[in-house]
């Protein structure tokens, strides 16, 4: 029997042939009752049940998927991790998770890779290098550690780029946040599962949720692939399918679903040693612990949920990249896909209770909410257990688009991954 | 018949007026391979309802009728006025160069009381003519139309992306036996873009590549 | 990658193409006198189906004109194609072929579907 | 036993598609070698006895070449003389010989023989898929120290250290039928196809056509009557030369997308040596391919037989063995065992034979044989070994050895060890459509029952499957089906010509008959102990899939990304369907339950340089320019800049001067002097109809009824949320007439969003517009006096500015060319912009120098770039967007309630008003000035209440949006968003300074000159 993961049992084990590792997580049967019922295995969705379990004590709740976990966006995104956002809200929100990324590995007992190796943005012309600055400058003050790099500095902390001046998007400049980075995604939702698990929670793979019931404007319970479950309260966390969600309780949300993709090239030996992101020549890139160079794309302007874009904008991508790593030009895409990304009007996401009696929902994350989602499930849980939002989440509820308190990031955030 | 590039060369008598290409020089490949900016032409575009279009005979014209079927063009019986689709109720009106004003003119006054709109776009546009029979293939490698004689033949216009720039793609009437010539009508601001990139595109056939205006020092 | 057919142009590339998202949501007159919450539905709120839904399209490379698509937006198939101010067309009285998740082989999340050749989708 | 040395002996004496009259020389680890033209480096180095070349991705075990083609696992090498023109992750199966080449192992050190990376497989008991999620998780930032360490050790090939000196193509091509694959099937298809008169595309990813044909004995096969060499080649004569048809060989398929979209990717000059590549040819180049009717024919993938110690040297497919021979002429060893589930593999042990090698055995785990079979075997003498298994090799760089054993119903296998000695193990586990592209395309599987392997089921495109890509083995039926499918291609898509005549084959190959698939061969050791390869690249075994399942990790995607297996360069074409199969067997359950993982493009790795194609470098994006920049240009010291698409100059430096001191000059020229500047960029749009002032009415915050023509005014536009989107001054032409300006980056989008509006919201309004922007140039002329410098540029007009007023424009003419005057300003200044005709725009910028010299050098005139600009229109206080404005500002934030009029709807008026929106603390538009008044402030700085930052989080006012040192007001001045921006004037308030105390600012209005006559600064 081997539950605790370190180097002993791991050598233990070894010695064993592996054969005492236990599953990872249950494959327990959906229960007919529940406390609390989150939609949707995906890093957030098990990150929320595994703070509802261990901070808020609810452990007879269920995460509902419908396929394996990890399997939407948890298990198709670049994994870069940085908190330097613009507005208060949105600083206070990522920087509350990569506080808890620096630890998750531990406290879930699970080593995600979080490797806290810098991620660099870059700046190509004055206009871009203003919104950069005063990003810093708005996070020195929240507490958020980043700091403006010339040219030359660039250079320095990532070799392989090109400040070559006579490139089309010359390099002027570019934001550093060192405490950034990226881990390993599908270690993420593994760990958050086992430990989740660990706490009670039902896991439920391929069970698809395909209807809400309501009483006087209350959640009673849902339909499922595998069965029907009371629950007085379901917290919604479907990224790409949210709408589809929502629309079960008739809540309506302001939504769109796009394809967003991403490729890998095939293992080298270590070549970059941070994240770069660009937003005017619109690529980002790192390098997996594995080798792989991983690059993500822009997304495409259609809804679509065929988990597939575009080759054009594969294409431009790669020259995108040319752009700044003329080195790559060798190199071989090895692995292509797509994701769907649940894109809000403000470009920032949406925590919050609604209409509905104990639905919630958390969505909008759209092209970058793998970075927050030990905060986003931290805050989450809070506002699913208490029913009130707290500081953190109050300021993405969904009656900010009825009021006009936009938390627009999408002005001032560069590339929004 | 042709409203072939000869009618370029007339330049208006106007103290120093230069074209958007008149920085680079015609360049010449294998097989009759060439590619030219056709200087100066006159550009009108015309926007009237479709409706209004399919009965109207405008005299200024010369005969040359609006087209209504899409991505089509017509010439006037002099050869010297051509009327190009560019959507169910725009068109470009190409005629010799200097003579735009007083087709405007015309234009207007014959089309009065109609709801229309003319705007000169002489100098908007430029056009690069690229003649000799691999033509069609360097154009392949700027754009997604179908470029096969099938469905690309003398007369058709159509707008696509050339490369990251809109443009339209204009086969001229030659006469028959004639080097098909494919026109490219581009935005003067873009005009060194495409001229480079449809020269590297030709370099294959014996083309000599031009690069881009770049390389200035854009920062402090 | 699809190819779309302009009602004016005929079949092209995408790429000619950009997309203005869902159709027939009419700017409301009299906003004066709706409360927020009706105007933040105009503004925000998107139907954002999966499965059929109509969206505008504008051939920006070509002939500039808007138009509207019926799209399945589970498949990326297009269903019809038809002019700014028609009426959603009805293609066909069955739902478009929306599996459930994403298109079995092929994508990812969900169980794989197997199909001999003929099998209807 | 074969050592390396024994060349002749590898090489056959003759057949093979090689040109044994032109040998070539290369290189593989330093160490020189020799081929022939046609041979791979695989085949070259096989036939230098050369098996072992790589080392595998986590264990760094020896890996020799297991297949032919790009389905080969891990014989992946570095190519290239320097670290320049380097490839890395080279597959030795594919990368053509040239003379000089050199080749050279990766992910090996000191050596490929002697690589201490080996340590990693003594300890690969402790080091299990997964094991990394399992341990380095101590303190925070832990794994930081062990990352790098495990970074190094993983990858594979080192990238090129400089920029890549050769260039890439893409192209797009329209067709009726693509044909991917020019194996039997494919010719027939292509040929039908263009027989009946379609456009057609055939492509093959090797250098040569005919498929597994080639694999065959010289003239063991006939088509049609002729030795299929001729019969080859007579087809490829005919669909050359009919110009409707395209051939490419060396050319993969890599993508199908959606409607038919198929990218192909052709290596123009790879096979080459570099004296030989054209000067201007592309090395790669992209087709992409836009197809009617798509029929893929890319045949079937054999699969090796999972067993422990299945991974050593000399360990091969039996197919590829055969091609080996057959198609390259050489030997894979001297004395061979094949091991199989079907017949296929026993003609590899024939034609081996034929062609000198010894067989030690046929070891055929199926107990019934047919008589056919093993009376060929008796009668050339060969053992044979039925109902039996191999349990186990021997060998470190090159197999040695094979424990062949009896394996009953139950999987137990004989208790006694028969090793036999071999240097060659051959094995077949059956054959396998190659589906990738076809489930790319979306379409359906299925799981044949007969093959125990997935075929192409439902299509989803248009799109036809034949030959062995659709599980039909058998040459007849391939030729028949592509035949059929070229036939019907063509036919969809019109072309009903002539269906062309049967082509007979003459039948003598040894089919995958009576299949017989074991998931995992049982092994004599204890299961942990065992070492059964199913991913040879990325070294997964079945027992980790083992312990994945066991830690309940069930789902095959899972499964996947816990062991990595099918994550590697091959994709796992060949390890795949042995994956699925043993976690099948190993969860009870059918392998069409289990599933496949997803098909992903490309087929097989592409270069990224031959994604980006031409696009790069000075091609990257269109830079666009005006018709002055030539002049520009020409300036010896001017500083560009680039905005939206556009290049403007930026200052234009004189002798000695930084950049700072020229924007200084020509700030205070355009006040002094007279200033010039190139103002072409700015959008334009012709507007025109009668419902024209109805609609700016519509678009603008406010009213346009009464503007007369000959007058000009000012807009704002907004999106529908109430957010300032563009800006610009509209001039009234005629009644129905009006010139419309937009900021030079949002040109484009504000007609977009016009032609929406109108086409889609108000389509009844009668308004025309058309983009006029590259019609004029623009020269503006600023600066106390410039009206004389005006008067005497214009032929016919009076620029008095007593009565050719502000906001006014007139027509006029410059020496007979006719030219359009506006009396704006964005400077405060009393300022003009000529209009012209862009192809007058350069003559009229010389000549606006040339009036201003020859006029005595009367006037004291200064060209400006875009950065005095921005000082002169901040001194005057008037907004940027983009600057001032983030997509969170609205009129009223920006003081700008003069523009909003009282009534009537226009885009985004109803959005002003909502709670939020409305609110008066919200962040407006201020000036700031610094209580030191040369200190100039860094925009993007944040405003605090307090001198004293204290801790984080600081509660921040707003931030600074403009900030420039302004030689007009001989001091620094700054625009902000400041939260109550507007009842703040006249407080002192503080700019956050990064390792330095905050500077005090004060409030002002964001008029400066105006501040400054009213004495507040
Ligand atoms: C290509 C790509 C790159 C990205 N790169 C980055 C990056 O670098 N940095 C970053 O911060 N973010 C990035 N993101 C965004 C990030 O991946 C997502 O914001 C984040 O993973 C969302 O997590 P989630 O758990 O909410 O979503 P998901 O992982 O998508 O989980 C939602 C789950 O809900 C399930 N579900 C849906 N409907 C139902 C139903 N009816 N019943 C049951 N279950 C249902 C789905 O199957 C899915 O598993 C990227 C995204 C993509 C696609
Ligand atoms: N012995 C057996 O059991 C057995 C099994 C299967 C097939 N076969 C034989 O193999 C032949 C099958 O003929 P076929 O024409 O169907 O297949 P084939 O294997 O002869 O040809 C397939 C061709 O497709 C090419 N290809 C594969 N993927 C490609 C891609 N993505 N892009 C471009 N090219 C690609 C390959 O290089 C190959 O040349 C027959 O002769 C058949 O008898 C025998
Ligand atoms: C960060 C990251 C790294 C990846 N690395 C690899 C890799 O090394 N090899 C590989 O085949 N796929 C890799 N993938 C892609 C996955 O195989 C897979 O394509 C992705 O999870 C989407 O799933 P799908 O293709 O099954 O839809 C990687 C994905 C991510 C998000
Ligand atoms: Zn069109």
């Amino acid at each position: 029997m081997s539950s605790k993961y370190n180097v002993f049992n791991l050598i233990r084990q070894g010695l064993q042939g592996h054969t005492g590792w236990q599953a990872q997580w249950r494959e327990p049967e959906l229960k007919s009752t529940y406390d609390a019922v989150i939609i949707g295995g995906g890093a957030h969705g098990l990150a929320t049940a595994y703070y509802l379990a261990k901070n808020h004590g609810m452990t007879n709740i269920a995460v509902l998927e419908k396929g394996w976990i990890g399997g939407g966006n948890s298990g198709r995104n670049t994994t870069i991790i940085r908190s330097n956002y613009l507005y208060d809200a949105s600083a206070a929100i990522y920087n509350h998770a990569l506080k808890l990324w620096t630890t998750l590995g531990r406290d879930l007992n699970y080593n995600i890779m979080m490797s806290h190796r810098g991620v660099l943005n870059l700046a190509h012309d004055e206009g871009e290098a203003r919104t950069l600055k005063r990003r810093v400058e708005a996070n020195r003050l929240n507490g958020v550690d980043s700091e403006w790099l010339d040219a030359k500095q660039v250079k320095e902390f990532c070799p392989p780029i090109s400040i070559d001046e006579d490139m089309r998007y010359p390099v002027i400049g570019g934001t550093l946040q060192r405490s950034g980075g990226v881990n390993r995604h599908d270690a993420v939702v593994w760990g958050l599962a086992r430990a989740a698990d660990a706490l009670g929670v039902d896991i439920i793979q391929q069970c698809e949720v395909t209807s809400i019931r309501t009483d006087a404007g209350e959640v009673t319970g849902l339909e499922t692939t595998k069965g029907s479950v009371k629950t007085p309260k379901i917290g919604s966390v479907a990224a790409g399918h949210s709408t589809i969600i929502a629309d079960m309780v008739d809540v309506p949300l302001p939504i769109e679903s796009h394809p967003l993709q991403a490729l890998v090239s095939e293992p080298l030996k270590p070549l970059i040693p941070c994240v770069v992101m660009s937003n005017a020549v619109h690529v980002y890139v790192s390098q997996s612990d594995k080798g792989e160079l991983v690059i993500g794309a822009g997304i495409d302007p259609y809804v679509s949920y065929t988990q597939r874009g575009s080759f054009d904008i594969i294409e431009h991508q790669m020259a995108s990249l040319m752009e700044l790593f003329p080195i790559f030009s060798r190199l071989r895409m090895m692995r292509q896909w797509g994701g769907i990304v649940d894109v809000s009007p403000d470009a920032s996401p949406i925590i919050s209770k609604t209409k509905v009696k104990g639905f919630y929902i958390n969505a909008g994350w759209g092209t970058g909410g793998w970075k927050a989602t030990p905060g986003s499930g931290h805050v989450f849980a809070d506002l699913v257990a208490n029913d009130t939002p707290n500081a953190i989440a109050a300021p993405f509820s969904l009656e900010r688009f009825v009021t006009g308190d936009l938390v627009a990031e999408h002005g001032a955030a560069a590339v929004a991954h | 018949m042709a409203t072939s590039d000869k009618l370029s060369e007339t330049l208006a008598d106007r103290p120093d007026r230069l074209s958007a290409l008149s920085h680079r020089s015609p360049l010449t490949g294998d097989d009759g391979l060439l590619m030219r900016e056709a200087t100066h032409l006159g550009k009108l575009v015309l926007r009237l309802a479709e409706t209004e279009a399919e009965t109207l005979k405008i005299k200024a014209l010369e005969g040359a009728g609006l087209p209504t079927q899409p991505c089509r063009s017509s010439v006037s019986h002099t050869g010297t006025v051509s009327v190009l689709w560019l959507g169910p109720d725009e068109w470009m009106v190409v005629s010799q160069a200097g003579t735009e004003e007083a087709l405007q003119t015309r234009l207007h006054s014959e089309l009065s009381g109609r709801h229309f709109q003319l705007s000169n776009v002489t100098d908007y546009y430029t056009c690069i003519d690229i003649a000799g029979h691999q033509n069609r293939e360097i154009l392949m490698n700027l754009s997604t139309l179908d470029m096969h004689n099938r469905t690309f033949s003398a007369g058709q216009i159509k707008g696509s992306i050339f490369g990251h720039a809109n443009a339209y793609v204009w086969q001229l009437h030659t006469e028959p036996g004639a080097s098909e010539i494919f026109r490219l009508i581009i935005r003067s601001s873009m005009a060194d873009y495409l001229w480079c990139l449809v020269s590297r595109s030709a370099r294959l056939f014996g083309m000599p590549e031009d690069t881009p205006i770049s390389g200035e020092k854009l920062v402090i | 990658m699809f190819v779309i057919d302009c009602p004016w142009c005929g079949e092209r590339d995408m790429s000619e193409f950009s997309c203005g998202g869902e159709a027939h949501i009419a700017r409301p007159e009299g906003s004066e006198q709706m409360n927020d919450e009706e105007w933040a539905q105009f503004v925000f709120i998107r139907k954002n189906s999966k499965g059929r839904y109509a969206e505008r399209w504008n051939h920006a490379a070509g002939c500039r004109r808007w138009f509207n698509l019926l799209r399945n937006t589970a498949t990326d198939q297009i269903l019809a194609v038809y002019k700014m101010g028609d009426a959603e067309p009805n293609v066909s009285t069955e739902e478009p072929v929306t599996p459930s998740g994403e298109a079995p082989i092929g994508s990812g999340n969900d169980a794989v579907k197997l199909m001999k050749p003929g099998e209807a989708l | 036993m074969a050592t390396s040395r024994q060349k002749s002996g590898l090489r056959t004496e003759q057949g093979g598609h090689i040109n044994r009259g032109k040998p070539i020389h290369f290189t593989f680890d330093g160490k020189a070698y020799q081929g022939f033209e046609g041979d791979t480096l695989a085949s070259a180095l096989l036939a230098n006895g050369v098996h072992m070349v790589a080392r595998s991705f986590k264990y760094h075990r020896p890996r020799g070449i297991v297949a032919a083609g790009s389905e080969d696992p891990a014989a992946i090498v570095q190519i290239g003389p320097d670290a320049v023109e380097t490839d890395p992750n080279t597959r030795v199966t594919e990368q053509e010989i040239y003379e000089g080449l050199m080749a050279s192992a990766q992910n090996c050190w000191p050596s490929l023989s002697f690589d201490i990376g080996i340590a990693n497989d003594v300890l690969s008991d402790f080091i299990p898929a997964g094991f990394y999620y399992k341990t380095f998780m101590g303190p925070p930032l832990s794994w930081m120290r062990f990352e790098p360490i495990i970074r190094k050790a993983a990858g594979l090939g080192v990238a090129p250290t400089n920029r890549d000196p050769d260039q890439y193509d893409s192209t797009n091509r329209h067709v009726d039928v693509l044909v991917v694959g020019a194996g039997p099937s494919g010719l027939a298809a292509a040929k039908a196809a263009a027989d009946a008169g379609a456009r057609v595309i055939l492509a093959e990813e090797t250098n040569s056509l005919g498929g597994a044909l080639l694999s065959e004995p010289e003239d063991s096969v006939s088509l049609g009557g002729k030795p299929s060499d001729a019969a080859i080649e007579k087809m490829a004569a005919d669909l050359e030369a009919n110009p409707d048809v395209t051939v490419l060989t060396r050319t993969t398929a890599f993508g199908y997308y959606g409607d038919n979209f198929v990218g192909l990717w052709e290596r123009v000059t790879d096979h080459q040596a570099p004296l030989d590549r054209g000067k201007h040819v592309p090395r790669q180049k992209i087709w992409r391919v836009r197809a009617k009717q798509v029929i893929l024919a890319t045949g079937s993938l054999e699969r090796p037989m999972v067993f422990d110690g299945n991974d050593r040297p000399g360990i091969m497919l039996a197919g590829a063995v055969r091609t080996f021979l057959n198609r390259y002429g050489v030997l894979c060893g001297h004395k061979a065992v094949i091991f199989a589930n079907n017949d296929s593999a026993w003609a590899t042990a024939f034609d081996l034979q034929k062609a000198g090698s010894q067989i030690a055995a046929i070891v055929d785990v199926r107990r019934k044989i047919s008589g056919e079979l093993l009376q060929m075997a008796a009668e050339r003498g060969i053992p044979i070994f039925a109902g039996s298994a191999i349990v186990g090799t021997k060998g470190r760089s090159r197999v040695t050895a094979a424990d062949i054993r009896l394996v009953d119903e139950t999987g137990a296998i004989s208790p006694k060890s028969n090793w036999i000695n071999c240097d060659l193990i051959a094995t077949s586990c059956g054959w396998a459509p190659n589906v990738a592209l076809f489930s790319q395309s979306r379409g359906k599987l299925y799981y044949d029952d007969d093959l125990q392997a997935f075929r192409p089921g439902a299509s989803w495109q248009q799109e036809r499957s034949v030959g062995a890509a659709n599980g039909s083995y058998d040459l007849q039926d391939c030729l028949d089906e592509g035949r059929k499918a070229g036939a019907a291609a063509a036919s969809d898509t019109g072309f009903k010509k002539r269906i062309p005549k049967v082509l007979k084959a003459s039948h003598s190959m040894l089919l995958q008959t009576d299949l017989q698939i074991i998931p995992q061969v049982p092994s004599p050791k204890v299961a942990k102990k065992v070492r059964a390869f199913i991913d040879l690249q990325d070294d997964v075994t079945t027992k980790d899939i083992k312990v994945a399942i066991q830690e309940g990790l069930h789902s095959v995607e899972h499964i996947k990304r816990y062991t990595t297996t099918g994550m590697g360069t091959d994709q796992g074409k060949i390890a795949n369907l042995n994956a699925f199969a043993f976690i099948a067997d190993h969860l009870g359950k059918s392998v069409p339950d289990v599933g496949v993982t997803t098909f992903r493009q490309p087929y097989k790795p592409v270069t990224m340089g031959a994604l980006a194609g031409q696009h790069v470098g000075a091609h990257f994006m269109p830079r666009r320019t005006t018709a002055m920049h030539p002049w520009h240009r020409a300036q010896r010291d001017v500083i560009f800049e680039p905005v939206g698409d556009w290049l403007r100059p930026r200052a234009f430096l004189r002798d000695g001067e930084d950049f700072q001191q020229a924007v200084q000059r020509e700030t205070k020229a355009a006040r002094t002097g007279i200033g010039v500047l190139d103002a072409s960029t700015l959008g334009k749009i012709d507007v025109r109809g009668p419902d024209a002032r109805e609609f700016l009415n519509r678009i603008y915050t406010n009213a346009w009824s009464k503007l007369s023509p000959g007058k000009c005014r000012y807009g704002l536009m907004l999106k529908e949320d109430g957010m300032v989107m563009d800006d610009g001054v509209t001039a009234c032409l005629a009644d129905d007439h009006f010139h419309m300006t937009t900021t030079t980056g949002g040109a484009a989008n504000v007609l977009g969003h016009l032609e929406d509006y109108l086409q889609t919201e108000w389509p009844d309004l009668k308004v025309y517009l058309t983009t006029t922007t590259e019609q004029t140039a623009v020269a503006s002329i600023c600066g106390p006096g410039c009206d004389r410098l005006i008067a005497d540029l214009l032929d016919d007009l009076d620029p008095d500015p007593e009565t050719f007023k502000f906001m006014d424009w007139r027509d006029a003419h410059i020496q007979g060319i006719p030219v359009r005057v506006f009396r704006i300003s964005f400077t405060g200044e009393l300022s003009y912009e000529i209009n012209i005709d862009a192809s007058y725009g350069l003559w009229l910028w010389k000549k606006i120098f040339a009036q201003a010299k020859c006029e005595g050098g009367g006037y004291d005139i200064t060209p400006y770039g875009t950065e005095a600009m921005h000082v002169l229109r901040a001194e005057k206080g008037f907004i940027i967007v983009g600057q001032e404005t983030d997509g969170t500002a609205t009129p009223i934030d920006l003081g700008m309630n003069w523009i909003v009029k009282k009534s009537g709807d226009f885009v985004g008026r109803r959005s002003l008003t909502r709670s939020d929106t409305s609110r008066d603390d919200r962040k407006q538009l201020v000036g700031l000035v610094t209580e030191q008044p040369d200190y100039v402030l860094m925009e993007g700085t944040q405003i605090i209440a307090t001198q004293e930052e204290g801790t984080a989080p600081v509660p921040m006012l707003g931030h600074v949006t403009s900030s420039y040192l302004s030689p007009n007001l001989e001091r620094s001045i700054a625009m902000a968003m400041l939260e109550s921006g507007r009842s703040r004037v006249g407080q002192t308030l503080y700019a956050s300074r990064k390792g330095d105390s905050a500077m005090a600012v004060r409030v002002v209005g964001t008029d400066f000159l105006k501040e400054r006559e009213d004495g507040n600064i």
